[in-house]
């Protein structure tokens, strides 16, 4: 059960920081709607967060295996 | 159970407390520069348009994750073994 | 009391936020005082902050009942 | 008591240590441009300034809203019902 | 302490976490332009290496500190009284 | 027991904010291995922050006592 807790934290940490830069990049001066080119925006820099997110966690994880096989 | 309703109804509370001061620095930063001696009416349409665009955003996002979990699961494995 | 703890949690939270974002805008490089100009920077800033939360406030709330109305 | 003393005591100073660190991160921005083979004296004296500005920041933004509270209340409400 | 080394581990994990979520902000923000219909390669790569350099200079200023400490303790005093 | 834990969560929070600003100032592109360059501009990076560290600290502690007095 804890282990769903953190899956979920970690999940909603993703969607924060995602939400906060696509918004950032795509949102210049907020207006009346989301409009098409907005949201096509959003679209693919969520996409290519999570594969930024993606490559640095294999990264990450690979850097780490190699430390443990070299101790 | 009463008391536990209590706790989850004072964290979702604090929960949309943190997003608005969150929301606040966000807008506030898009839409105020210098401060002058009143928040002038272009300001005040720039941060309602703020919030309601990054709601906006913030459900597109969800709502296409849904989407494409629904297809195939995205979220699946923790990032740190 | 846990209401009174939350209260007391948010006003900091936005004190905190306000300080920060107010010291930024308004000391460029930081002097052997508060000068006259500063401090009235710092006054129409914190206003200025005030206000953008009470607007966001409201706008998150007006968003939140229209979304709970469509339910 | 002695316990509950202690951890008051604890507390505090961790909050003490968290606003030395984020006036660090601050005037380091605001101080120190290109790190150099020593602390120049300028970068010395802005730093020692911007630790005394800030705290005058945050006590003159603390004094004026004890004033306006005085008047009338301005963190009345929650922010989200 | 089977259920210790429980929670050890997943604190362990979520730190992990929380650091793949920073260095994903942190090399975005070097590697990653205006987001195209896909990660082009050199965006990868300069995501990998960003992971990388960032864990070298994390582990460059751990053993410096370490030596420097061996020499004369540092970080002897907490910053508030 | 609890004093260490807060002294080793303040020596961590100072690594974990230097290690950030340092790689921030340091490491413009990052490449195939930290260059010799790299590591000075860590080097000096590290010793000014601390320095900055120490200073700041300092400040803070002799601003407390000043008011203390005051009070």
């Amino acid at each position: 059960q804890m282990k769903v807790q953190i899956a979920v934290a970690n999940a909603q940490e993703l969607l924060q920081r995602m939400t906060d830069k696509c918004f950032r990049k795509c949102i210049g001066k907020p207006g009346g709607s989301l409009n098409n080119s907005e949201q096509k925006c959003i679209a693919m820099c969520m996409d290519r967060y999570m594969d930024a997110w993606n490559t640095v966690s294999r990264a990450y994880n690979s850097r780490l295996q190699r430390e443990r096989a070299n101790m | 159970p009463q008391l536990q309703r209590f706790v989850e109804v004072e964290a979702q509370r604090q929960r949309a407390q943190l997003l608005v001061h969150h929301m606040t620095e966000l807008c506030w930063e898009k839409c105020v520069g210098k401060p002058g001696p009143r928040l002038d009416g272009r300001a005040e349409v720039c941060l309602v348009n703020c919030v309601e665009r990054f709601i906006d955003t913030s459900q597109f996002i969800l709502n296409r994750l849904e989407q494409s979990r629904r297809a195939r699961p995205v979220l699946s494995e923790s990032a740190a073994d």
